[in-house]
């Protein structure tokens, strides 16, 4: 373990920009963003939940796959580069690590989608503990420790100190790089840091849920389940959820015209939505009651019977805090029998 | 206040003149309570009235009028012009509707669930009064914040020149992320296909692929909802990225006010709106956007 | 070369194109410089798509045994397809795939006498299997073809139906149509009730295809003569983008249609919520 | 394109017409041949009242410098009242756009009679001139359009 | 996906000398569709059409695009073509690549430029175009002309002759207009009540006709064919039906202080009154505000001496309501007033405007025919004339135009006086004398040459009334000098304009008025007679400053026009209406709100939404009443209403082509 002084702090990611992208959390009028940084970029590492999930590092809101030019009879396809950039996220915390995790489990599962190999491959993934949790954070119950964050470093800020762990070989190089302002550290100089945190999370509403209740669960029975009847009520079928998602998958593939060609892209979608799954014949989720049901159904039955019982929700909160109708993924584990 | 709700509420369920009642529902935090209906009088008990209680329940009366029965809805006195203009616009069956005008003072604004201060919208409310109810609930002791100019964010903002309106809108909307809260819970937003969502004009983009994209969007909503937008500003509420969307709406109300003379959304369900009326001797020419200050 | 996991598709050329009924034509499709643009088995699909107007999913209606161009039969019913019914021989296309899970043709299907039930511009996906069946004649027992259609003028395939299917060994064709017309001699009705009639033994392995509607009241009608859901496999079809299971929409329960389907066999489809 | 030291920007502008008083007034100043800048391009509609914003907005996104709208004199509609509808919106929009931070002088509007051949040509030229001196559209263009 | 042909022409050298039609051909063969492409010389001509309709059928086009004039000038034509050929007409567009790309652009490569993107445009557009059918609608058989003077009263006669009925409009209490108040017309001074009388009996006694007279119109609904016009009827306070005309009301009548307005004020009439001795209908009026009984309550004088017992003073206006095919605007002109004009003196009693004159000059007008100076009742030794006040005058009191029949009126006057009073010295003040017209010039040497009337090229800068006499003063501008001069009586050439109530009218008709509020023409040159809205025509000065028989031939013109219209049973309607898609319409009522003809209603119905079925509002289109302005189209958030012809679409896809 490393450390380096909070003062040196600005050095750090000049140095690093020097060779790699660095994005980061950035507060802009109130809201924490990852952002490009660039020197006299104030960093927020204070805020705990960035508004839009990192993942779209890898997984870009929209994303160009190809420009295609009709020319008489001819079709020309000019596909879009891979990322040869490399790249450093700095500030994940644990959720949006763990959140990263599971969509590796889809987008690198075969067949492997390319374009999110490559931003993978050349992006190295700096986990930040998570000095303050709030009162909608529930990580815990899957697995994340919000003290020990587990990506390609893990980093704590404490006292004066940015503290480094490299935990794999990208990490390590990545830590190489910073060797100038680099002191060597000790595990326990961050453990009373560690333990904080862990009694403030104790202290947290979510901390403690049970996921028991989902264990096993039968995809026909829930999916029939009367809960389903009622508790879109409120729902406006708006994309929030899905967008400040860190595990949100989903994506749509769209043509844009350019008067010269069309530049054929894919974009975050959500299944929220009434045209997600709209047909010229038909639409086979018809109501809102579907299309909400469907979201959670995803994420508590559907991904965890094809990936080893591992939910597609992390516990990072953000639905919880940003739906527009106090709305969120705690509230339907619940009326599942989650306690 | 909360009690007599339930009250209410209660009545009208158990005495079969309401088969429900729309309304805020506790959760597991009291800054977040949730619209709800409650069907059956026991659930009454979750039946919560505070300053948290910001949603408008106005639009949910538009799937509410399509279910049979009566429904009940607690609507403040903001509420009650989306209700109005939904009424308006053929959107609401008021026949079916029994509105409870409720006391406000105000809602606060909630961020990690935490009470930051009072939402921007409350700060500058004109609507103290409520324009459509079959009942009103009153809470006499409720006091407002104290009211600052509603056009004061427009005024300051076309104090500025040309490029740093351009540079501040590009930094607001550079954050959107196209998550259609700020339509979706729009109550003037009430197209069933809207544009953004048709495939048949290229407008369906999804995502901010550009800062076109963003402008567009936000441009043509603010235009379509133009003469309709009560200044609910549940827009503003919603939006996950905090974006002053209460400007743009507010910008073409001060327009409309200052060319056409003044005019609330939702005031009457009668009177046309500015854009869908004219006056032909008086009418400023557009070039009066090019020549005054 | 296509990369199905990049969803870059490769360009490829209409060789000839064939009026098959009034809204469903049939394109053969080969590689800009020839010969199929990837081998595939019965049942898979490819995205087929024109810049600037949309990509979809259809199923590959020839057989993998034909290694000279890939056909699909395509029915008006949206913007990509409307295009397409206006598109001339020579005209690029760009395609990518194969996709989905095939129908068992080499495993579960060896040996057994096969029933084949289609319904409209249900025959597409199956003909792939039919003419792969005929194929490798001596690899399956007894054929028997159960197809209908609104009206004689919308039973596609219709000339390779009557000259070459019906002449092939231990093969029955029974077509029907759901309203009388002239000219027609053959059976009238819905072909749930057409099958009840033909005093089939239920010892076959049914492949069916068609509306959902019908695809309803076939299983029924099959149940009811004794066959079990086990032994009979149908497709659906969902929306789909993507075509390799990342995008999510044409998921039925756990399952991805594009990517465990399209083919599947009814038991396992009883064990997945009704949404499709 | 050939690309030389000194491009001089010609600005690409989009008008629309009624068909009844500005769109015949733009033939007359062709039956007068009065010239204006061959860069404006003319979209025929029955009446100012059928231009939608998205119009505006889509000519800015695919690469106008400046759009105009054309339409009978407020009396004068050939549908009554619909240049009356033109006049709130369009000055509406053009005030969203300037708030926006769109320059000022991108969005025009002009009444032109189906007499006034000389007023069109005179107008569109007056225009070119203004967009010529704004000089390219980039507050609104979308990038995807300049890939090549 | 369509298979489009392009046809460029060449329209002779007036498009080929600007843009280079190859070069158009070339590039639209790279558009999306276009399977077809060819240029020739004159595209609208037989041979041209005949090119169309070969490779429609050759290359199994289902679009076609025509680069050629303005749309405006041929699109007719070429629509007629294509739908000749089996080809739906609205399959077709055009490019108008010479009156807004050849005509005006002088750089061959800037225009070749212009001519491709407006002929992608067209392109892009057909590619949506759907085939439209247009709708029929039935045509009333009756005609409404609006003002009865000679313009109106030829048209009616001339339609009413055919076997349709008409019914004449007229705000004033008799027919016969301005006509009526002229003295002798020119070029040949022959009576103007000699030959208009006759008229204005046929018109009044025809079986066809009706008149309207002391009426006005109050409001018009409907569209070609089918016009709902209602007809105030102001109340005359006398029984039409009763009275016989004989007189004795005006004669006893005690209030004899009105100004009369067919003297242009220069004489007094009674309260009730006939406009002048030949009126038609000869039925007198009361003027309520002049009238003693309607003022005080007592007199009734009239009633009293009325032995048919006619006078009614309890009538009340009366709103009649009918159907008719076809309105002729015939509203005529008046001088402008001349306030602002101080320089010529006109609150001078001895300075008159022509049509003052005119009255001073007729034997029946208020001097009976002696020309005295107003004032003293002196015979003038001078009289001069002022041609232009107010006509050609680009400041803001006056007018830009020409006037157009002073010049000849004037000559007609000076001649007049000349041959009557040889010994009066008549001078003419003019800028230039124009006389294009049959005879006008010889007419106008006459006076000049024949007569010794004085022309003087100059304009009058000022004129001071001396109480015997005035004086004026001139620059001569041939001589370039100065001049002072001392004239007994001077006649203002005054401007004329449109009357006041045509901007009304012409609103309530849908009609548009040029900047001057003359009525506008379709086209100038091949529509002079019909207004842009179909259905209205225009017929004399209303709709530019015309002579009589300038106005006798547009009515006979307009009326051919009429006859035309009128003798169809159905007329076909313009299939570019607005239609609304049930799946996007929430049936909010914005789009009924701006409909200028409420054309569109709400029904509720039961629609299937991709398997979701509900009962929705909705609009609903009356294709019969929609004209097609796409008002609601706009206002229509969700493009649910959308115009056919121009939708969304076609549009979005013109700015997308045009904007590459």
């Amino acid at each position: 373990m490393y450390k380096v002084s909070a003062t040196q702090l600005t050095d750090v990611l000049n140095t690093l920009a020097g060779t790699m992208d660095v994005f980061l959390p950035i507060r802009k009028d109130g809201q924490t963003n990852f952002g490009l940084y660039a020197e006299g970029v104030q960093a927020d590492f204070d805020t705990l939940k960035t508004v839009k999930p990192p993942k779209e590092f890898f997984l870009p809101q929209s994303e160009s796959l190809y420009k295609g030019v009709v020319d008489g009879k001819d079709i020309h396809i000019e596909p879009a580069a891979f990322a040869d950039r490399p790249f450093v996220v700095f500030g994940m915390r644990g959720c949006d690590v763990l959140g990263m995790e599971i969509l590796d489990k889809v987008y690198l599962g075969e067949p492997v989608d390319r374009f999110y190999e490559a931003r993978r491959g050349h992006g190295c993934v700096v986990a930040l503990a998570c000095g303050r949790p709030a009162s909608t954070c529930f990580c815990k119950p899957f697995g994340v420790d919000a003290s020990d964050p587990q990506a390609d470093v893990t980093a704590w800020l404490c006292g004066q100190y940015l503290y480094l762990e490299p935990v794999t070989e990208r990490g390590r190089q990545l830590t190489h790089k910073l060797e100038p302002f680099l002191q060597d550290a000790d595990a326990e100089d961050v453990a009373e840091y560690r333990q904080e945190i862990r009694e403030r999370l104790e202290a947290l509403p979510y901390n403690n849920l049970s996921l028991d209740a989902l264990k096993d669960a039968d995809m026909l029975e829930v999916f029939n389940s009367p809960v389903w009847d009622s508790v879109c009520d409120a729902c406006i079928a708006c994309g929030t959820c899905s967008y400040v998602c860190p595990t949100c998958q989903c994506y749509d593939i769209k043509d844009y015209n350019t008067g010269d060609g069309a530049i054929r892209y894919r974009t975050w979608d959500s299944c929220m939505y009434s045209d997600f799954t709209l047909m010229a014949h038909g639409n086979p989720r018809k109501t809102q009651k579907e299309r909400f049901r469907q979201r959670f159904m995803h994420k508590l039955v559907y991904h965890p019977s094809t990936a080893g019982g591992q939910l597609s929700c992390v516990g990072c909160g953000r639905c919880v805090n940003k739906c527009p109708s106090s709305l969120n993924i705690v509230k339907i584990m619940k009326s599942l029998g989650v306690s | 206040m909360q009690e007599q709700l339930r009250i209410l509420a209660g009545k009208m369920l158990a005495d079969g003149r309401a088969a429900r009642v729309l309304g805020w529902k506790r959760t597991d935090f009291e800054t977040a309570p949730e619209p709800s209906f409650f069907t059956a009088q026991d659930d009454l008990s979750e039946l919560v009235y505070n300053k948290y209680c910001a949603a408008n329940l106005s639009g949910f009366m538009i799937g509410a009028g399509k279910r049979d029965g009566v429904t009940v809805v607690f609507l403040k006195p903001c509420d009650t012009y989306s209700f109005n203009q939904l009424v308006k616009e053929h959107q609401i069956d008021r026949a079916k509707a029994y509105v409870v005008g409720v006391s406000c003072g105000g809602n606060a604004k909630v961020e990690e669930m935490e009470d930051v201060g009072w939402l921007e919208r409350c700060l500058v409310c004109t609507k103290h009064d409520h324009v459509v109810y079959d009942e009103l609930v009153l809470d006499e002791s409720l006091s407002r914040p104290e009211a600052q100019d509603r056009f004061g964010g427009v005024t300051r903002l076309e104090g500025l020149q040309s490029l740093e309106r351009y540079e501040f809108w590009q930094g607001e909307l550079s954050t959107c992320i196209r998550c259609n809260a700020c339509r979706n819970v729009c109550p003037a937003c009430n197209c069933k296909k809207c544009v953004f969502d048709s495939a048949k004009y290229d407008t369906a983009a999804k995502a901010n692929v550009t800062t076109f994209e963003e402008q567009l969007f936000h441009i043509i909503r603010a235009y379509h909802v133009a003469g309709r937008c009560t200044d609910c500003g549940e827009c503003a509420r919603v939006c996950p990225q905090d974006i002053k969307l209460q400007l743009l709406n507010r910008k073409i109300i001060k327009d409309i006010n200052e060319l056409y003379g003044e005019f609330q959304a939702g005031q009457d369900t009668e009177t046309l709106g500015p854009l869908t009326a004219f006056n032909a001797d008086t009418d400023a020419e557009p070039s009066i956007v090019h020549t005054r200050g | 070369m296509c990369m199905p996991d990049t969803l870059i598709p490769e360009v490829g050329v209409i060789t000839s194109i064939r009026d098959e009924t009034p809204d469903v034509k049939t394109f053969c499709v080969t590689s800009a410089t020839g010969g199929k643009p990837f081998g595939h088995k019965p049942g898979q699909c490819a995205m087929l798509s024109v810049p600037g107007v949309g990509e979809a999913m259809f199923s590959i209606t020839s057989s993998p045994t034909n290694t000279l161009y890939m056909e699909f039969s395509v029915k008006r019913c949206g913007t990509l397809t409307d295009y397409m019914h206006t598109m001339q021989e020579g005209d690029g296309i760009t395609i990518r795939g194969p996709y989905g899970k095939p129908f068992p043709v080499d495993d579960v299907l060896r040996g057994q006498d096969l029933l084949f039930i289609a319904g409209g511009i249900g025959l597409a996906p199956v003909r792939s299997v039919i003419n792969y069946v005929f194929d490798k004649r001596e690899d399956y027992g007894s054929v028997d073809i159960v197809y209908g259609s609104r009206s004689a003028g919308d039973l596609v395939f219709r000339p390779e139906i009557e000259d070459t299917w019906r002449s092939r060994p231990r093969t029955n064709v029974y077509l029907t149509i759901d309203r009388p017309e002239e000219g027609w001699s053959g059976n009238v009705g819905f072909v749930p009730a057409y099958l009840g009639s033909l005093g089939l033994g239920c010892d076959k392995t049914v492949i069916v295809c068609g509306p959902p509607v019908m695809i309803k009241f076939v299983l029924e009608e099959l149940v009811k003569l004794g066959f079990k859901k086990q032994q009979i496999y149908t497709t659906l079809e969902l929306r789909m983008k993507c075509g390799i299971g990342k995008c999510g929409r044409c998921n039925i329960g756990s399952k991805l249609v594009c990517k465990d389907g399209p083919v599947f066999r009814c038991d396992e489809v009883d064990e997945l919520p009704d949404e499709y | 394109m050939q690309i030389t030291g000194e491009q001089t920007f010609t600005p690409l502008i989009t008008a629309f017409c009624c068909n009844w008083c500005s769109y015949a007034g733009a033939d007359l100043a062709g039956t007068s041949r009065l010239a204006y800048p061959a860069e404006v391009r003319i979209i025929k509609v029955p009446c100012s009242c059928r231009i939608n914003p998205l119009f505006v907005l889509r000519a800015f996104q695919k690469g106008a410098d400046g759009v105009i709208i054309c339409g009978c004199h407020p009396g004068d509609c050939h549908y009554i009242m619909g240049n009356y509808y033109a006049r709130r919106r369009m000055t509406l929009l053009f005030s969203l756009l300037d708030f926006m931070g769109i320059e000022r002088g991108r969005t025009h509007l002009e009444w032109v009679s189906a007499a006034e051949g000389a007023k069109f040509a005179a107008t569109m030229s007056g225009f070119a001139e203004n967009i010529h001196k704004l000089g390219k559209n980039r507050r609104l263009e979308d990038l995807r359009c300049k890939s090549s | 996906m369509k298979r489009v042909g392009v046809f460029v022409c060449h329209c002779g050298t007036n498009i080929a000398a600007a843009v280079d039609v190859g070069e158009v051909v070339d590039k639209a063969r790279l558009e999306r569709g276009v399977v077809f492409s060819a240029e020739y010389p004159y595209m609208c001509s037989e041979a041209g059409q005949t090119m169309i309709a070969n490779a429609v059928k050759e290359h199994n086009l289902t679009g076609v695009v025509v680069s050629a004039c303005s749309p405006r000038m041929h699109e007719v034509t070429f629509r007629k073509a294509a739908a000749k050929i089996g080809l739906n007409p609205y399959m077709l567009e055009m490019a108008n690549i010479r009156e807004q790309c050849s005509w005006i652009h002088k750089d061959k490569d800037d225009a070749t430029k212009k001519a491709v993107s407006l002929t992608s445009a067209a392109v892009a557009k057909v590619h949506l175009n759907t085939p439209l059918f247009a709708g029929e609608s039935p045509v009333t058989k009756r005609a409404l002309v609006i003002g009865g003077g000679i313009a109106g009263i030829s048209v009616a006669l001339d339609v009413a002759d055919a076997g349709y009925d008409v019914d004449i409009v007229e705000s004033t209490p008799g027919i016969g207009g301005r006509m009526a108040q002229l003295d002798k017309t020119f070029p040949t001074l022959d009576c103007s009540a000699c030959i208009l009388t006759p008229k204005m009996v046929d018109a009044a006694t025809h079986d066809n006709i009706t008149l309207h007279t002391y009426s006005e119109v109050e409001s018009v609904e409907g569209f070609v064919g089918d016009f709902t016009v209602t007809i105030r009827k102001k109340a005359r306070s006398v029984d039409m039906k009763k009275c016989t005309g004989c007189g004795a009301c005006y004669d006893k009548c005690p209030a004899k202080k009105a100004p009369s307005e067919f003297e242009e004020g220069l004489s007094n009439r009674k309260a009730i009154y006939i406009p002048f001795a030949q009126a038609v209908p000869n039925v007198p009026v009361i003027d309520r505000e002049q009238c003693i009984k309607f003022k005080t309550g007592k007199c009734g004088l009239c009633e009293t001496v009325c032995a048919p017992g006619a006078i009614d003073f309890e009538q009340q206006d009366e709103l009649v309501t009918q159907k008719y095919g076809a309105v002729i605007v015939a509203t005529g002109f008046r001088p402008i007033e001349l306030g602002k004009f101080g320089e010529y003196a006109p609150e001078s009693k001895d300075v008159l405007t022509s049509l003052e004159f005119e009255r001073i000059t007729n034997a029946a007008g208020p001097t009976k025919g002696a020309l005295v100076r107003l004032s003293d009742g002196r015979k003038p030794k001078s009289i001069t004339f002022i041609q232009c006040v107010g006509s050609r005058d680009t400041t803001p009191r006056g007018k830009a135009y020409c006037s157009k029949i002073c010049c000849m009126y004037t000559a007609k006057h000076a001649m007049l006086v000349k041959d009557k009073y040889p010994d009066i010295d008549v001078n003419v003040y003019y800028i230039d004398v124009r006389s294009p017209g049959k005879n006008f010039d010889e007419f106008y040497r006459r006076a000049a040459e024949e007569y010794g009337v004085n022309y003087i090229k100059g304009q009058v800068g000022k004129v001071v009334d001396m109480g015997d006499h005035l004086v004026l003063q001139a620059a001569d501008m041939l001589d370039n000098r100065q001049i002072t001069a001392r004239t007994d009586m001077i006649v203002l050439a005054t401007a004329i304009e449109p009357l006041k109530s045509t901007k009304p009218i012409a609103s309530m008709l849908t009609a548009s008025i040029d900047t001057n509020g003359f009525m506008t023409e379709a086209h100038p040159k091949l529509k002079p007679v019909e207004s842009p809205t179909a259905g209205v025509f225009l017929a004399g000065a209303c709709h530019g400053p015309k002579d009589i028989p300038e106005t006798v031939a547009q009515a006979g013109a307009a009326a051919a026009k009429v006859l035309g219209l009128l003798s169809k049973s159905k007329l076909t309607t313009n299939p570019c209406v607005a239609a609304a898609d049930e799946l996007a319409c929430n049936g909010c009522s914005a789009c009924e709100s701006v409909c200028p003809y409420g054309a569109i209603g709400y029904e509720d119905r039961q629609i299937n939404d991709h398997g979701v079925r509900g009962n929705q509002r909705l609009a609903a289109v009356n294709t019969a009443l929609c004209q097609g302005c796409g008002a609601c189209a706009v206002t229509c958030p969700s493009g649910a209403m959308d115009l056919l012809g121009f939708s969304n679409r076609q549009i979005l896809a013109e700015v997308d082509a045009l904007c590459r």
